[in-house]
């Protein structure tokens, strides 16, 4: 329907969102950072959805799913009616494009289909098979990176669902996708322009037109309050605390990181920190509290990895505690002899408007307390990255962002994964993680969170990582706001501003 | 008759000018000075005059023609050290507060003369500083005490100490008080004969030249174009350009004769 | 003509005490005075450790912290004290390393001209093509953020200004007879570049490398203000008030360091202002010249 | 051929060597950089996988050995492509499209504001030397040099924008306004030529803040330095014969004495550029004002080499663009130099 | 009498005084020579006649022109006076025009100021003046700029502009000391000769005996600030009063006294 049909006091209106940018590109199936699936939310629709806030349960999106039962095969039911901004219809064939497309172009969302195949089995419906059991599945596919795109538009554009794909720069441009808005600008360092799709099926957004702006979290506050932005999304919690709830809205919820600290188990790298009692004294060495003070109000301190929303997250009292006398006498057991360890970190993020550098200064300071010399070493984010990535890093700190809302993204921090390699801590490493990481992968729904909160009390005492906080995300609006949904996954849902 | 100590053969010298192509400033010029004589070399501004000068010294390079000195060629002084031989050639300057170092004694500067001169012993600092007039307790003192013609002699001291066969003076009395002008001309002169060497004495100023050169060669847009006895040239110029260049000195005499332009 | 002057008015030695005796020169000295003596007593004088996250966090100035408290309860105050221990070394040897470099560089070029004059000289032409914070940034950004690599990077973008003062200045100072009479007795050209022409062009490079220790200040603390220069905890007066930037509404975080970089910067243009107006004409402009 | 013509051409032919010298001292620079770019431009299951780390080095060139990346570089270079960028994969030439104008237009305000001022400030001054106005004026250009501008940048920002909320804060136009249509990518200019007045001002009241801050170390510059040549000039016997001459002191002051010491105060205008570029760098991150700076500063800390060597080219080059227009201008003023 | 009547007049800058009373005339229609050592305050002379002293400066005396005491004269009445009738000529004319002024500007501004013409008036007359004091092709010289003009010319051009208004009194500050001796011949020629046919009043200062000898009528010789010796031209050089003078024209070489000494010297 027309937007024109339905009388709205906020039309005509822009509406000014402000963020810290990490967009690189705005085409669904390469995009994976924060601004961008925040802004793919609201340009492509997905074959299913979360409903508002609420990760915990996918519903229907432009299809309905039902899951076989060894979890292995996934039907997908698409909807009638659907329509893209175009105005032509979306069939069966754009969502396996699409889908397709993801895998074939080698991006960085593509993992988030590893190992699963996708075909067309009706003119509406389509199954996803994976070759071991999937039951996260159904939580992945509400990902904006798996938007649904108007494929033969996109074939036309030099668009295809394989390494020959040259469609970037076309989505960068125009949006291909059914969602409630559609791309007037993009400009990845300054700023991203929405306009409302007139040929959205579902209801109209409020707002017409969207402008999210590339602001750094300092003035993002200085600009909601002065009215000159509506939403700001990056405020840490001490600019939150300097707002007052009467002249803006103040949304806090726990954000989906975790910030950590790793020390490498690579004799290689380093003997010090590969030390298990090492290991011991530099967790019981820091004071939790304190650090989590850093995080400011409504941080919280999940007892693991997990953070506190998703099934299996441990609670606070299981995990590392603040233990001078006991961290002083495992690094007595360590033979440490004051020798300089580095802690690297990035000096150029902030994850949730937090930067690492206070908390970097802050573990140096508390390390200092029980006699281990810390060198702080920062760098740009891009510098250092190698350096983790490599696994050459002798102490870090890191954020590890959900990439879906299930404990299963955890695994990585297990030996032999993802991040397990980047801390020198191979496979064969820890006989009883991986033990219980077995199981907590085996585990049948109901079971999962037992098996996931063991996995991490192994996790503390053995693992290389220690779990520092989970920051709060905080998103502050003018009082002229009046709601809108948010969650891990998107942020914020633009369309659902009012 | 034996070879001349100094001895140039149709020598040219040009610049570069850019934009506009080569200035030849000394045009095939042949000239020659033998001990024990004075040579006055005048022309106006810029005809070549210390182009010559520093051509002899081998501070510009000689596009054609050569030099010699004590049948020695003169080359282009390049970063090395001056050849023992060619520095029995040194020169006085014009300009008294550029000549000698300020940061440096000036006893230490003629010091520097006395190290080049190949027979060392001749002089003493001290001594050479008698012989320009000056206190022996200035050994110690910075060119910056010191007055303009005290310095001029300074430098005179500084290139008699090198024991010099050739001492040129490009135009180095022209900045001198007229008061001063005489002293220092005569001591220049003085000093070169009593050292048995030759005096290549550069000025604009023919009137100068006249009193303290035998000979006078007068140069004009880097060609030389009258040369011979100063009375001679002075009295019965063979040169147009000679004369012209006698007639517009104006005559001391309180008489009102302006002086003739052509 | 000017070289009569040039010669006639400069005074024997460096004039450090006339040119400081303008009233400008006098405050200007003081202040740095202060400075010097805040960084060599900076660990008796400061009221808390630097380093210490002993305070309460973002507290305003007043009360115990007389200039507030940072983002991880860090005295400021005792943070800008010893900020001087780094901005002011450092910002030091950066000036006189690249005034080296940069001088005999420039008075070779400038004293042998022809091939490596060219050479040298298009290479300087080259650095001064960059913005210095962008060529420093690049070079901070390759080699990591640390001093050293920030002293590195000012290095290479800072010596070409002293090649072309030096340059310049041995262009007029070389044609000076007393060089030339130099070279007649026989001095080899690095005897006389040595001995009669470096002493007499170096008193506007001093001036030129005290006016610039303003400047280097400055773009050390822009450096580390980029997050390219000190590596933290270290209290550098640049990476404080860039703390500040993250935290916008607690305004002591960034002002006091900046004050103190503009105290400080003010203090060196003031004495390298009336040393320069203590510097005979000719060679105040070659120092200006040179000024990036 | 026309002595300046061949002099121009000369100084152009430097500034293509310059400008392939900046190249290869970028290249070598950002490849001396410890990470690795692909590392940077990946996530972090992406950067997991080989597969897909093998094929964003072979859509970037980046397995070539780096003599032929350069080589490459180069070649493309010559038809006017800078590369695409690692990080957003965009061509380069398109960003700098964007970034470029937004730091032309801030850095010509800040030299527009800083010719007009520095200079005014510098002739008053002179022509009052001793006076109180002369200290005030020496007073204020000593601050204007000695402030770190990006400290100036955040005070301002503070003071003007946050608590006095006199000017806008950041950005180049108001939130939701829409840029005008793009001629030379300069706002201003842009929205007169359109006609759109409303988004003129918009700009305008956006350039004010951070230009002001920009400009003031190039006032401190230009005013000391304008000062000293106009003093300089006062004692010149042309300035005393055109006293003898009678006439007015304003003609004097205006036709002998300025013309006379703008020569100087035009080289320092090629010094003053550079200075405001770095300036820009420092500026723009308060202001969130997305220019060449920025974009310099994300590239450099990204290592998306394309970026950065393209932001290193067009810096050179209008470097030496700037330098030539000096060039030019003071052959313009004075005669001598054209000849020669 | 028209011309300037230059009664004690004193000049003092700080405690220092460069003046010390100074009294002579300036005769229309003659030259008179203004004479001395270098620093002896030659040039200060000429420069407070035209009020144009240091600011610093505190000046004594009278100076009398056309019935009126310049010292004292408001800026704004000397202004008027100043160029159009008393002017002045320069020792080193490359120094005293401006370089990146045409000739037209830097000859005909004043005069435009002061008799109000149009620029191309101004313009005809400038041509005039060049063509009278013998500059080759006056009409293309006004659109040249002083670095293509040698010495000489230049001169005659700065000389042009100084009487370009039919100025009564001229200071001419050592015209020909920057100058070759065949170019200086020509000056002196042109001054003398613009004296007599214009009824100038010309103050011409220099330390060169010879230019005294050739121009002057009378000589004053100025010593520390005060008049040493003040005479006809053939008194003053063929029988000076003064040590000081004497020793001046004795230091000649155009005397015989060095050619004595050259033969000492051998
Ligand atoms: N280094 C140089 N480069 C280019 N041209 C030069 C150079 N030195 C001198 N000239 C030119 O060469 C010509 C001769 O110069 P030179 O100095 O020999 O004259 P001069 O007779 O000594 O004059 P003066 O009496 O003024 O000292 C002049 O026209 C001058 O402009
Ligand atoms: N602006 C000034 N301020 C102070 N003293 C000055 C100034 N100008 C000149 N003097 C002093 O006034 C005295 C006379 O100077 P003046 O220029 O008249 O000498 P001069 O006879 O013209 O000398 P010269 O032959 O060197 O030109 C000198 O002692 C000089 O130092
Ligand atoms: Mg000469
Ligand atoms: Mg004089």
């Amino acid at each position: 329907a027309p937007a024109g049909d339905q009388p709205d006091k906020k039309e005509g209106a822009s509406l000014v969102v402000d963020m810290s940018f990490d967009v690189k590109t705005l085409d669904p199936g390469r995009s994976f950072e924060r601004t961008g699936t925040l802004v793919n939310h609201v340009l492509y629709e997905t074959l299913l959805t979360f409903n508002g806030d609420d990760v915990s349960k996918p519903v229907d999106g432009l299809a309905s799913y039902v899951l076989s039962d060894e979890d292995k095969v996934m039907t997908l039911t698409m909807k009638d009616g659907g329509a893209f901004s175009d105005g032509s219809p979306i069939t069966v064939d754009d969502a396996v494009f699409s889908l397709q497309r993801v895998q074939g172009i080698a991006g960085n969302p593509s993992f988030l289909l590893d190992g699963v195949t996708i075909a067309k089995t009706s003119d509406t419906t389509l199954t996803l098979t994976s070759e071991t059991p999937n039951p996260t599945l159904a939580y992945l596919l509400p990902n904006p990176s798996l938007g649904i795109i108007n494929s033969k538009l996109l074939t036309e554009n030099g668009g295809s669902v394989d390494s020959d794909d040259a469609s970037e720069s076309f989505l960068n441009g125009t949006s291909a996708g059914s969602g409630p808005y559609i791309l007037e600008s993009y400009d990845a360092t300054s700023q991203i322009v929405l306009a409302a799709n007139p040929e959205y099926r579902g209801d109209q957004p409020a707002y017409s037109r969207i402008v999210v702006r590339n602001v750094i979290g300092e003035t993002q506050k200085l600009n909601v309050q002065a009215g000159e932005s509506q939403v700001a999304i990056d405020l840490n919690p001490d600019q939150v605390a300097e707002l007052s709830a009467d002249e803006l809205n103040i949304k806090s919820a726990p954000s989906r990181y975790t910030i950590y600290m790793m020390l490498n188990q690579d004799p290689s790298i380093s003997t010090i920190t590969s030390n298990p009692d090492f290991s011991t004294a530099v967790k019981s060495a820091l004071d939790y509290d304190k650090i989590l003070a850093l995080a400011g109000k409504g941080a919280e301190r999940p007892g693991g990895v997990v953070p506190s929303m998703f099934v299996g997250t441990l609670p606070t009292e299981r995990g590392n505690q603040f233990d001078l006398a006991a961290a002083k006498e495992s690094l007595k057991a360590s033979g440490y002899a004051g020798e300089e360890v580095v802690l690297h970190y990035a000096n150029d993020v902030t994850v949730s408007g937090i930067a690492l550098q206070p908390l970097a200064e802050t573990v140096q300071s508390q390390l200092k307390d029980v006699g281990i010399n810390v060198t702080l070493a920062a760098a740009p984010e891009a510098t250092e990255l190698d350096n983790y990535r490599a696994g050459k890093e002798e102490m870090g700190i890191w954020s590890w962002g959900a990439d879906y809302p299930d404990p299963q993204n955890y695994i990585a921090f297990a030996p032999g994964e993802n991040l397990g390699k980047r801390a020198g801590w191979l496979a064969g490493d820890a006989e009883r993680v991986e033990r219980l990481r077995a199981a907590a992968q085996a585990a049948s729904f109901d079971d999962r969170g037992a098996a996931y909160e063991e996995l991490q009390v192994a996790l503390n005492e053995d693992g290389p990582f220690i779990a520092l906080f989970q920051p709060v995300g905080n998103i502050v609006t003018a009082k002229s706001i009046t709601g809108f949904t948010s969650n891990s996954v998107w942020t914020i849902d633009l369309a659902s501003i009012e | 008759m034996t070879d001349p100590l100094l001895d140039i053969r149709n020598v040219t010298v040009s610049y570069r000018q850019p934009g506009v192509g080569r200035l030849t400033a000394v045009n095939d010029v042949t000239l020659s000075l033998g001990r024990g004589e004075v040579l006055g070399l005048v022309g106006e501004s810029g005809c070549g005059k210390s182009t010559l000068a520093r051509s002899i010294c081998g501070l510009e390079p000689v596009e054609s023609g050569s030099i010699s000195f004590n049948g020695r060629q003169v080359g282009r002084l390049g970063f090395g050290r001056r050849p023992r031989e060619l520095v029995a050639i040194q020169m006085v300057f014009q300009n008294p507060f550029a000549s000698l170092n300020p940061r440096r004694t000036i006893g230490s500067q003629i010091e520097d003369g006395l190290r080049a001169n190949p027979r060392p012993d001749t002089w003493t600092v001290a001594g050479l500083l008698d012989e320009v007039e000056l206190d022996r307790s200035s050994i110690a003192r910075y060119p910056h005490e010191f007055s303009g013609g005290q310095r001029q002699r300074i430098a005179i001291a500084r290139a008699i100490a090198a024991g010099p066969d050739l001492l040129i003076g490009d135009e180095a009395i022209a900045s001198l008080d007229a008061s001063l002008q005489a002293k220092i001309a005569r001591l220049m002169r003085k000093l070169a004969l009593e050292s048995d060497a030759a005096l290549l004495f550069i000025s604009h100023d023919l009137a100068v030249v006249r009193v303290i050169a035998d000979d006078v060669a007068v140069m004009n847009r880097g060609v030389i174009v009258e040369k011979g006895p100063v009375a001679q040239v002075w009295n019965a110029p063979q040169n147009e350009y000679t004369e012209r260049l006698l007639s517009a000195i104006p005559a001391v005499d309180g008489l009102g004769r302006l002086p003739a332009t052509v | 003509m000017t070289a009569v002057e040039n010669t006639r008015s400069r005074p024997r030695r460096f004039a450090l005490p006339k040119a400081l005796r303008s009233p400008l020169g006098v405050i200007g000295a003081s202040i740095i005075a202060v400075w010097v003596v805040a960084a060599v007593l900076a660990p008796w004088i400061a009221p808390a450790d630097p380093l210490a996250q002993s305070f309460p966090r973002l507290q305003e100035p007043g009360g115990t912290n007389i200039l507030g408290t940072d983002a991880v309860g860090r005295d400021i105050l005792s943070r800008v004290i010893h900020g001087a221990r780094i901005s002011l070394p450092l910002a030091l040897l950066v000036v006189v390393s690249s005034m080296i470099l940069g001088t005999v560089l420039g008075a070779i070029a400038g004293y042998f001209g022809k091939v490596l004059d060219e050479v040298i000289m298009r290479v300087a032409d080259l650095v001064f093509a960059f913005p210095t914070i962008i060529l420093a940034l690049v070079i901070a950004a390759a080699l990591g953020p640390s001093l050293t690599n920030a002293f590195i990077a000012m290095l290479v973008v800072s010596w070409p200004g002293y090649a072309r003062v030096a340059r310049s200045l041995v262009m007029v100072a070389r044609q000076n007879e007393y060089v030339v009479a130099g070279r007649l007795l026989g001095a080899s050209a690095l005897t006389s570049l040595w001995r009669d022409v470096l002493p007499n062009v170096i008193s506007p490079v001093l001036v030129l490398a005290t006016l610039n220790v303003g400047a280097a200040i400055l773009e050390l603390s822009g450096l580390s203000f980029l997050g390219l220069g000190a590596v933290p905890p270290l209290a550098d007066w640049g990476a404080m008030v860039s703390d500040g930037v993250h935290q916008f509404s607690s305004w002591w975080i960034a002002l006091f360091p900046g004050l103190a970089i503009l105290t400080v910067v003010v203090a060196f243009n003031l004495v390298g202002d009336s040393l320069r107006d203590s510097l005979d004409p000719t060679m105040a402009k070659a120092v200006n010249g040179g000024k990036r | 051929m026309h002595p300046l013509a061949r002099y121009l051409l000369t100084r152009l032919g430097i500034g293509v060597v310059l400008a392939f010298g900046i190249t290869l001292v970028t290249f070598t620079l950002a490849n001396l950089v410890p990470g690795d770019p692909v590392q940077a431009a990946l996530g972090e299951q992406a950067s997991a996988n080989p597969a897909i780390v093998q094929q964003f080095r072979e859509d970037m060139g980046l397995d070539k050995p780096l003599p032929v990346q350069y080589v490459t570089y180069l070649g493309n270079l010559l038809q006017g492509d800078f590369g695409v960028s690692v990080q957003t994969r965009t061509p380069v030439a398109l960003e700098l499209q964007r970034a470029f104008p937004a730091t032309a237009e801030l850095a010509t305000a800040a030299i527009l504001l800083s010719i007009l001022v520095g200079i005014g400030l510098g002739l008053m001054a002179a022509l009052r030397r001793g006076k109180t106005v002369d200290h005030v004026i020496r007073l204020v250009s000593l601050l204007g040099i000695s402030a770190p501008t990006f400290w100036l940048a955040l005070v301002a920002y503070y003071v003007v924008f946050y608590q006095l909320r006199l000017l806008p804060g950041s950005g180049r136009l108001s939130p939701g306004a829409v840029p005008p249509p793009n001629v030379t990518g300069f706002y201003t200019i842009d929205s007169v030529l359109a006609g759109q007045w409303a988004t003129f001002g918009d700009a305008l009241s956006h350039l004010i803040l951070p230009g002001t801050v920009l400009a003031l170390s190039t006032i401190g510059l230009l005013t000391r330095f304008a000062r000293s040549s106009v003093l300089d000039v006062l004692s010149l016997d042309y300035v005393r014969a055109a006293r003898a001459k009678g006439l007015p002191s304003s003609a004097v002051t205006l036709r002998y004495v300025l013309r006379g010491a703008l020569v100087p105060i035009i080289t320092v205008l090629g010094i003053a550029f550079g200075s405001l570029l770095s300036g820009a760098v420092l500026t723009e991150k308060v202001f969130a004002w997305h220019g060449i700076g920025e974009y310099a500063y994300n590239g450099a800390t990204r290592l998306d080499l394309p970026a950065v060597m393209g932001v290193g080219l067009v810096v050179g080059i209008t470097y030496i663009l700037i330098n030539l227009a000096v060039d030019v201008l003071y052959g313009f003023l004075d005669p001598r130099v054209r000849r020669a | 009498m028209s011309g300037l009547k230059i009664r004690d007049l004193t000049l003092a800058i700080g405690a220092v005084d460069i003046l010390r009373g100074i009294s002579f005339d300036v005769p229309a229609g003659t030259i008179t020579g203004l004479a001395g050592e270098s620093g002896s305050g030659k040039t200060m002379t000429g420069m407070t006649v035209c009020g144009l002293q240091p600011a610093a400066a505190r000046v004594g005396g009278e100076i009398e022109y056309d019935g009126r005491n310049l010292v004292g004269l408001e800026e704004r009445s000397l202004r008027a006076i100043r160029g159009k009738e008393i002017a002045m000529v320069f020792q080193d004319p490359s120094a005293a025009l401006h370089p990146m002024l045409t000739i037209e500007t830097q000859i005909t501004d004043h005069l435009r100021h002061h008799a109000g013409l149009s620029r191309r008036d101004a313009a005809t007359r400038a041509v005039e003046t060049l063509d009278n004091l013998r500059v080759p092709n006056p009409r293309s010289a006004l659109k040249k700029y002083p670095h293509e003009f040698s010495g000489g010319q230049l001169q005659r051009i700065a000389i042009a502009g100084a009487i370009i208004c039919n100025p009564k009194v001229l200071i001419a500050d050592e015209p020909t000391t920057a100058l070759d001796v065949t170019v200086q011949a020509g000056i002196l020629r042109l001054l003398r000769q613009l004296c007599t046919d214009l009824d100038l009043a010309v103050l011409l200062v220099t330390h060169d005996l010879g230019v005294m000898s050739a121009v002057a009528d009378r000589i004053i010789v100025l010593r520390h600030g005060e008049i040493v010796e003040e005479g006809s031209r053939f008194d003053v050089i063929t029988a000076p009063r003064e040590e000081y003078t004497r020793s001046l024209i004795e230091s000649l070489p155009r005397s015989e006294s060095w050619g004595t000494q050259k033969e000492k010297a051998l």
